[in-house]
C-alpha cells in the first residue's frame, strides 16, 4: 500500500559493524583505515583511544570507568559498546584477577605509524616520477570532479548527452536508483529522484557503499578497495601519485574511481593519478549522512557542501520563490523536480514553490525532509547569514502540503465480527495478539482485524477451537 | 551638539554633494570606491585615544530609561522601549568589564514621575535581571527631567568626592512635565559636580542642549539602532575626571578565596553576606572570599563589605582598568609598497593586501587593519612592544 | 457465528470519516463501499476503492486550497 | 557528532627559552628541548588527526622573541604547503608529516639565528599569547559564514615568571576571556603565578608537571580533550590561585592596602603623594593640601 521507498544510508560505523571480523582485522592493517575509522569514533572514544595508544598493557576495566565523570556514565558506555563492536579493544584478564582493556595490537600500531611514522610508505610517491609536464592546479581538479559527478548525475536524469560506461549504468541499475526494462534505456526510480536531492559528499558516500555491496561479486577484495579508498581521502589536493605497484585489481578500481571523479588520470595509461577533492572529502559525506530522513543541523549541512567546493545558489523567499544563481542545467532540472519554472535568464532561474508542486514531487517519491534539505545545502550565502536559513513559512508549508496526502491511513486486513460471546471474542484476540497479527480491536462491539498474513494462521485455530 | 551652541545647524551648512565621493573606475564600476570607503570606515573606529589625561576610573552613574508613550514608537525595531533595553543590556556588561570598580543605578521615568528599577550597585547581574523583567512595562504618559535628575542627585551627592558623579538619560520624549524650574537644578548640578549625558531618540531639544553644555556632558541624537549603540558605548569609556575632582587613597581589602573541599573536615558551609538582601538563591557554600577586616563571606567580587564597609576587589579587578590609564597609542598608516620588511602581519603572520599597513610608532612593526583593530579594542598593547620592553 | 470480511482499515480523523460516509451514501464511486462503520476514527472499506479514494481526497484538497502566491 | 560542525583551532605556544634549556640539559640530559619539542609533535598530530576540521598553530616563544613554528607566514596562499614539503615515506599521514617537517625546520632557524641579548632568563609569554590571540582572531574572521571557530592556547611553559609583564600579561588574559578562548598551561618548572591567573580566568586547565619526561602523556591524558569533552572527564581540580595584590612599593602581598583613585596604585601604607601619578591626595585633615598638579608623570 505504502508508495514511497525511504532511501537508507547507513554510516561508516553501520557499515563496518556489519563487516566480519576477520575482514575487520584485515582492514585495520593499514594506517589509512585506521585514521579514517578514528575520525568517527564519539568525541570521547577519541580520546580514549588516545590514552591508551602508548601503553603497553592493558588498563583494568575499572579505572578506565573512572575516567569519566558521574554525570557522563552514558556517554561512558557508548564510547564502551563503540569500541567493543569495532573491535578496537578487546577485554583481557589482567595478572591480578581483573578484567582489563586493551587495544587492538593491530589498529594500536598502524594508527601509532599514521600519527608518527615508523612504517612503510602507504604509496609510491609521484616525485620519483619527476615532475609532471601536464600538471593540475586545485581548481581545474575542482572543475573535472564536478563535471565528471556531473555526468552521472545527468544520465540518471536522462539528459540526451550523458553517456556513461555500461559497468557504472549497471551499478545505478543495482543500487536501485534506476530502473532498466529489457532492451531500454535505464529511468530514474523514485529512489534515484531522492538520490538526485542529497548534497554531493552524501550522494558520494551512499554510491561508494553500493559498489562496496557489489565489489565482491565482481571479484574484487573488499579490505584492498576499502584500504585504497581512505589512502586517496588522506591525500593532499593537488599533488600527484604513482600508480607504481599497484595490483591489477586496483588499477581497475582506480578507473572505475576516474569514471565517478574521484581521482584526475590525463590518459587510461597514465602513471600518475590526482585525487580530486571528491575523494578527499568522502569521509566528510560518511558523517552527514545518517539517514536521510533525520533532521540535519544546518551547521552539519554547510561543512557537507562546503568540503565538495561547491557554494549555495539558491535563494528561498516568503513568498514561495526561489531564485537559483545557477547556469548548471542539472541544478535547474533539480529545482524543477519540486517547483514551477517561471523565468530563465543568463545566470539565474526563477521558480515557484507551488501545491500542485510539492505534491507532484511527493507523487514521485521525494519527501518534504528531502526537498527542504536540498534547498537548506544549497543555500546562497546571503541566506545563510540569517536564522533559520530558510524561512519557516516555506518548511512549514512544504511538510503541510505532504501531509495532507497523509490523512487517511490504509491498513490492509481482515475484519471478525458477530462473536457470539464475549469469551470467544477474548480468545481469538488473544491469540491473534500472541501471533502479533492483531491491527486493531474494540473489544465493547466485539470487533477485530488481522493482517491477511496473520488470518490463516487465526481461522485454523478458530476451526480448531470450535471443534472441541 | 556638545561643543559649540551656537554652532550652524545642518540646514544652514553649505550644500553638500555626498555623491560625488563615488568614483566609477574605467570599466563602470564602483567597486574600488565602495571597498575604498568599507576600509575607511573599519579604520575610523580606533577611537584615537587621548593620551595623558586624568580618567575618573570609579564611576557612580545613573541611567535614566525615558518610559513614557513616545518608547512605543516603532521606528526602533520592534519598539524603542525594546530596542533600548537590549542595548542596556549589552552597556551594562560592557560596562562593569570596563570599570570592574564602579557602580551604576537605572531609572526609570513615566507619568510624569521618576522610580529607581535598580539602587546603585556594582552587581551587574541585579541590573540585568532588572532590564529583562522592565521589557514588560507599560509606557504611559509623559516623562519628567527634573524628577529623575532630582532622584539621581539624592543618591549620588552621597558619593565620596573622588569618585565620579555621572547621570546619562536616554530620552525619547520632546516635552518633559517639570514640577518646579529645571534651570535651578542645573544650578545644584553644577555645583555637585554632577555630568549629564543625553542621547536623544527623537530630536534635538533646547533644554537638553543646555542641560549637557552647563554640566559637562555630552548630547547626542541617535541616526538609526547602530548609532544608538555606538552612542551608549561611548559612555563605557570613563570620562576625563574634572580637574577640581578629589584624589584620596582608598582603603580596599584583597581577599583570598578559599576553596574549601567536601573531603576537608574542618570545612563547615556558611552564609554569604551578598545574599542577605536577594531574597532568593541559597545562600549555603563551603568557599568564598573573606574579608580580611571583618572576616564576613562572600560569594563574588567586587563587592562593598556589608559589615565594615571596606571595598573587596582582586587584583585583576584593577587590572582591568589598567588599559584605560596606559592607552595604546594609535598606530600610523603606511602604504604597503614603501616597506621593506616582508609584507606580513607581525601579529597574525597573514599576508598584508590592503593598500596600507599600520605601524607601531614605538616598534615600528607592521600589522593589517584586522590586527590594528582587535589590538586596539581588545588587546590593548602592541604585540611586538612587549619583546623589545624586556630588554634593558 | 463469527463473520469474516477481507478489506482494508481506514484510520482517519473523524471530519475525514465524515467525508467518506458522504461518499458512501451518494454512491459517489458507483457503490457502497464502507463494509463496517468501527468508531470515530477507523473504517473497514473494500480493498478495491482504495485508489480511487485517494483520488476523491485529493479532489476535495484541491477543492479546499487557495493558490498562496501570485505570479 | 556535534564535534565535526566546527573547526577547532588549538595554538601551541613552546616556552624555547635558551637558557633554560642549557640548565636543564645540564641537569638531566633525559629531558632536552628536541624531547619537549617532540612531545608537542605528538600532540598537534593527536590534535590534528582527531577530526578534519580541526586546526593547529605553534608558535615558539623566545626571550626577546616569538616565532610562528606553524604554519608558515604563506599559509594562507594554498592548501599544498609547499612543494619541497613531502610526506616522510614511512606511512604518516601525509598531512601530518608535512607539518612536522615545517616544525622542524622552522626550530632549527630559530636556534641558529637569534642570539641572546643581556642576560634576561625569562620568556615573554605574553607576547606570543598577544600573537596567538591576533592569529585565532585572524582565523576566525576568515571563516565562511555559517562555520564555527572554537579555539584554545596551550602554553608549555619552561623559564620563570617575568614580573615586568604583569601589565599586558592581564591585557592579554582579559581579551582572551572576552574572545572565549581558553589558555590552558603545562608547566615543567616552577609554578607561574600568571598562568595560574590566566587558566583560571579563562576556565582552562593548570597543571604543573611533576615528571617531565612523560610530557607527552601528560599533554595526551590532560590537554588533548576539547571543553566539550572536559565536561565528561575526570581531570586534574582547579589550581588554588592567589589574587592578592602586591603593593608597589615593596612588592609585598597584602591584604589590605590603599589605592589611588587616580591610577589605581596599590600602596601598602597611606602615604600623601602617589608615587606613580604624582598626585597629591586630600587628607581628612583640614588644609594640608596644595592645589594639585595636573600634569601627570610619563607612566611607561
Amino acid at each position: 500500500m505504502k508508495l514511497r521507498v525511504q532511501l537508507q544510508c547507513k554510516n561508516l560505523h553501520e557499515y563496518l559493524r556489519e563487516l566480519s571480523p576477520d575482514v575487520l582485522d584485515r582492514l585495520y592493517n593499514h594506517p589509512a583505515t585506521c585514521l579514517a575509522v578514528y575520525r568517527e569514533l564519539p568525541p570521547l572514544a577519541k580520546n580514549y583511544v588516545m590514552r591508551m595508544v602508548f601503553l603497553g598493557r592493558p588498563l583494568p576495566q575499572a579505572a578506565v570507568a573512572l575516567w569519566v565523570k558521574k554525570d557522563s556514565k552514558k556517554d561512558h558506555d557508548k564510547c564502551v559498546s563503540a569500541l567493543s563492536g569495532l573491535r578496537l579493544w578487546h577485554s583481557q584478564q589482567l595478572p591480578g584477577g581483573l578484567q582489563g582493556y586493551i587495544l587492538n595490537p593491530v589498529f594500536k600500531d598502524n594508527l601509532k605509524i599514521g600519527l608518527l611514522g615508523g612504517g612503510r610508505a602507504w604509496v609510491d610517491e609521484g616525485s620519483t616520477l619527476g615532475p609532471d609536464r601536464h600538471a593540475r592546479d586545485i581548481e581545474s581538479l575542482d572543475r573535472y570532479a564536478m563535471e565528471r559527478w556531473e555526468v552521472i548525475l545527468h544520465f540518471m536524469v536522462g539528459s540526451p548527452n550523458a553517456a556513461v560506461s555500461q559497468d557504472l549504468a549497471q551499478l545505478l541499475v543495482q543500487a536501485g536508483l534506476m530502473k532498466s526494462e529489457a532492451g531500454e534505456a535505464p529511468y530514474i526510480t523514485s529512489a534515484g529522484f531522492q538520490f538526485l536531492l542529497l548534497d554531493t559528499a552524501s550522494q558520494l558516500w551512499y554510491f561508494t557503499l553500493q559498489y562496496l555491496k557489489t565489489a565482491q561479486s565482481r571479484g574484487m577484495d573488499l579490505v584492498e578497495i576499502l584500504s585504497f579508498l581512505f589512502q586517496l581521502s588522506f591525500s593532499t589536493l593537488g599533488r600527484d601519485y604513482s600508480v607504481e605497484g599497484m595490483s591489477e585489481l586496483l588499477l581497475t578500481f582506480l578507473q572505475h574511481l576516474r569514471e565517478f571523479g574521484l581521482v584526475f588520470q590525463r590518459k587510461r595509461k597514465s602513471r600518475r593519478y590526482y585525487p580530486t577533492r571528491l575523494a578527499i572529502t568522502l569521509a566528510a559525506g560518511v558523517t552527514t549522512t545518517t539517514t536521510t530522513t533525520t533532521t540535519f543541523s544546518s551547521s552539519s549541512c554547510m561543512t557537507s557542501t562546503l568540503s565538495t567546493g561547491e557554494t549555495g545558489f539558491i535563494v528561498v523567499e516568503t513568498n514561495y520563490r526561489i531564485y537559483a544563481y545557477t547556469n548548471s542545467e542539472l541544478q535547474i532540472a533539480l529545482v524543477a523536480l519540486f517547483s514551477e519554472m517561471l523565468y530563465r535568464f543568463p545566470n539565474v532561474v526563477v521558480a515557484q514553490i507551488t501545491r500542485e508542486s510539492v505534491q507532484q514531487a511527493i507523487a514521485n517519491g521525494i519527501t518534504a525532509q528531502q526537498i527542504i534539505h536540498f534547498l537548506r545545502t544549497r543555500a546562497h550565502p546571503v541566506l545563510l547569514k540569517q536564522t533559520p536559513v530558510l524561512p519557516p513559512t516555506i518548511t512549514d508549508q512544504i511538510r503541510l502540503w505532504e501531509l495532507e496526502r497523509d490523512r487517511l491511513k490504509f491498513t490492509e486486513g481482515v475484519l471478525y465480527n458477530q462473536f457470539l460471546s464475549q469469551a470467544d471474542f477474548e480468545v481469538l484476540r488473544d491469540q491473534a495478539q500472541s501471533l502479533s497479527c492483531l491491527v486493531w480491536q474494540d473489544v465493547t462491539h466485539r470487533v477485530m482485524v488481522v493482517t491477511p498474513q496473520g488470518h490463516s494462521e487465526v481461522k485454523r485455530f478458530w476451526k480448531r477451537q470450535k471443534s472441541h | 551638539m556638545d561643543e559649540e551652541p551656537e554652532r550652524a545647524k545642518r540646514w544652514e551648512g553649505g550644500y553638500e554633494r555626498t555623491w560625488e565621493v563615488l568614483k566609477e573606475d574605467e570599466s563602470g564600476s564602483l567597486k574600488a570606491t565602495v571597498e575604498e570607503l568599507l576600509f575607511q570606515s573599519k579604520r575610523k573606529r580606533v577611537i584615537e585615544s587621548h593620551g595623558q589625561v586624568r580618567l575618573g576610573m570609579m564611576r557612580h552613574l545613573f541611567v535614566v530609561i525615558d518610559c513614557s508613550r513616545t518608547m512605543e514608537d516603532q521606528d526602533l525595531k520592534p519598539n524603542r522601549l525594546t530596542s533600548t533595553l537590549k542595548l542596556m543590556e549589552a552597556f551594562v556588561d560592557e560596562y562593569f568589564d570596563q570599570n570592574p570598580i564602579s557602580q551604576v543605578g537605572i531609572i526609570t521615568t513615566k507619568n510624569k514621575r521618576a522610580e529607581k528599577l535598580t539602587e546603585l550597585t556594582g552587581n551587574p547581574k541585579k541590573h540585568i535581571a532588572a532590564l529583562k523583567k522592565a521589557v514588560d512595562t507599560a509606557c504611559v504618559g509623559e516623562p519628567s527631567l527634573y524628577n529623575s535628575l532630582n532622584l539621581a542627585i539624592q543618591t549620588l551627592k552621597h558619593m565620596p568626592g573622588h569618585t565620579s558623579r555621572e547621570i546619562l538619560i536616554i530620552l525619547s520624549s520632546l516635552t518633559t512635565c517639570d514640577p518646579a524650574n529645571i534651570y535651578e537644578l542645573i544650578k545644584t548640578l553644577k555645583s555637585l559636580k554632577m555630568r549629564v549625558s543625553i542621547i536623544g531618540l527623537s530630536a534635538e531639544v533646547r533644554v537638553c542642549t543646555v542641560l549637557t553644555r552647563e554640566t559637562g556632558g555630552s548630547y547626542h541624537v541617535i541616526l538609526d539602532e547602530s548609532h544608538f549603540k555606538e552612542l551608549l558605548m561611548l559612555h563605557v569609556k570613563p570620562p576625563p575626571a574634572s580637574s577640581s575632582s578629589e584624589c584620596s587613597l582608598i582603603r580596599m581589602g584583597f581577599p583570598q578565596h578559599t576553596v574549601a573541599s567536601f573531603t576537608d573536615q574542618d570545612a563547615k558551609p556558611s552564609f554569604s553576606m551578598s545574599h542577605l538582601d536577594s531574597s532568593s538563591g541559597p545562600g549555603l557554600s563551603l568557599g568564598g572570599y573573606f574579608c580580611p577586616q571583618c572576616h564576613a563571606k562572600y560569594t563574588e567580587l567586587p563587592v562593598e563589605c556589608k559589615v565594615c564597609g571596606l571595598t573587596l576587589v582582586s587584583a585583576p579587578h584593577l587590572a582591568r582598568s589598567f588599559h584605560h590609564l596606559f592607552p595604546l597609542p594609535a598606530f600610523v598608516e603606511v602604504p604597503v609598497d614603501e616597506m621593506e620588511s616582508d609584507r606580513f602581519c607581525q601579529a597574525c603572520q597573514g599576508e598584508l593586501k590592503d593598500k596600507s599597513a599600520f605601524s607601531c610608532t614605538s616598534c615600528h612593526s607592521a600589522f593589517c587593519v584586522e590586527c590594528d583593530l582587535f589590538i586596539h579594542d581588545s588587546l590593548h598593547c602592541c604585540p611586538c612592544c612587549i619583546h623589545s620592553q624586556s630588554v634593558p | 457465528m463469527v463473520n469474516v470480511h477481507k478489506g482494508v482499515l481506514v484510520e482517519c480523523d473523524p471530519a475525514m470519516k465524515q467525508f467518506l460516509l458522504y461518499l458512501d451514501e451518494t454512491m459517489a464511486l458507483g457503490k457502497k463501499f464502507v463494509l463496517k462503520d468501527l468508531d470515530d476514527t477507523h473504517l473497514f472499506i473494500l480493498a478495491e476503492v482504495v485508489h480511487t479514494l485517494q483520488e476523491r481526497v485529493g479532489d476535495l484538497m484541491d477543492q479546499n486550497s487557495f493558490p498562496i502566491t501570485q505570479k | 557528532m556535534a564535534a565535526e560542525d566546527e573547526i577547532n583551532l588549538l595554538v601551541i605556544v613552546v616556552d624555547v627559552n635558551p637558557l633554560w634549556w642549557g640548565q636543564q640539559a645540564q641537569r638531566g640530559p633525559e629531558f632536552t628541548l628536541s624531547k619537549c619539542v617532540d612531545a608537542v609533535m605528538v600532540m598537534g598530530n593527536s590534535h590534528m588527526a582527531m577530526a578534519r576540521t580541526n586546526k593547529l598553530a605553534v608558535i615558539a616563544s623566545h626571550c626577546q622573541d616569538s616565532h610562528f613554528l606553524y604554519p608558515r607566514k604563506s599559509w594562507a596562499s594554498g592548501d599544498n604547503g609547499g612543494d619541497e614539503a613531502s610526506s616522510s615515506g614511512d606511512g604518516k599521514y601525509e598531512l601530518l608529516s608535512v607539518s612536522n617537517n615545517i616544525i622542524a625546520e622552522e626550530m632549527k632557524n630559530i636556534m641558529s639565528k637569534t642570539e641572546v641579548r643581556g642576560n634576561s632568563t625569562d620568556t615573554l609569554l605574553a607576547g606570543s599569547l598577544a600573537k596567538a590571540l591576533c592569529y585565532i582572531h585572524r582565523v576566525s574572521k576568515e571563516l565562511e559564514v555559517g562555520q564555527d571557530i572554537k579555539s584554545r592556547i596551550l602554553v608549555i611553559k619552561a623559564a620563570a615568571d617575568c614580573a615586568r609583564q604583569y601589565m599586558n600579561f592581564m591585557n592579554v588574559i582579559f581579551a582572551a576571556q572576552k574572545q572565549n578562548i581558553l589558555i590552558d598551561a603545562c608547566v615543567l618548572d616552577a609554578d607561574s603565578g600568571l598562568l595560574q591567573q590566566a587558566c583560571d580566568i579563562t576556565g582552562g586547565l593548570y597543571l604543573k608537571i611533576p615528571q617531565t619526561v612523560a610530557l607527552a602523556q601528560y599533554l595526551l591524558w590532560v590537554f588533548l580533550p576539547d571543553s566539550e569533552q572536559r565536561s565528561h572527564l575526570v581531570l586534574p581540580p582547579p589550581a588554588h590561585v592567589d589574587y592578592r595584590a602586591a603593593c608597589f612599593c615593596h612588592r609585598n602581598l597584602i591584604e589590605i592596602g590603599y589605592v589611588c583613585s587616580v591610577c589605581l596604585s596599590i600602596f601598602c601604607n597611606f602615604s600623601p603623594i602617589c608615587t606613580t601619578c604624582e598626585t597629591a591626595f586630600k587628607i581628612q585633615l583640614p588644609q594640608m593640601v596644595k592645589p594639585k598638579k595636573k600634569k601627570l608623570k610619563q607612566a611607561m
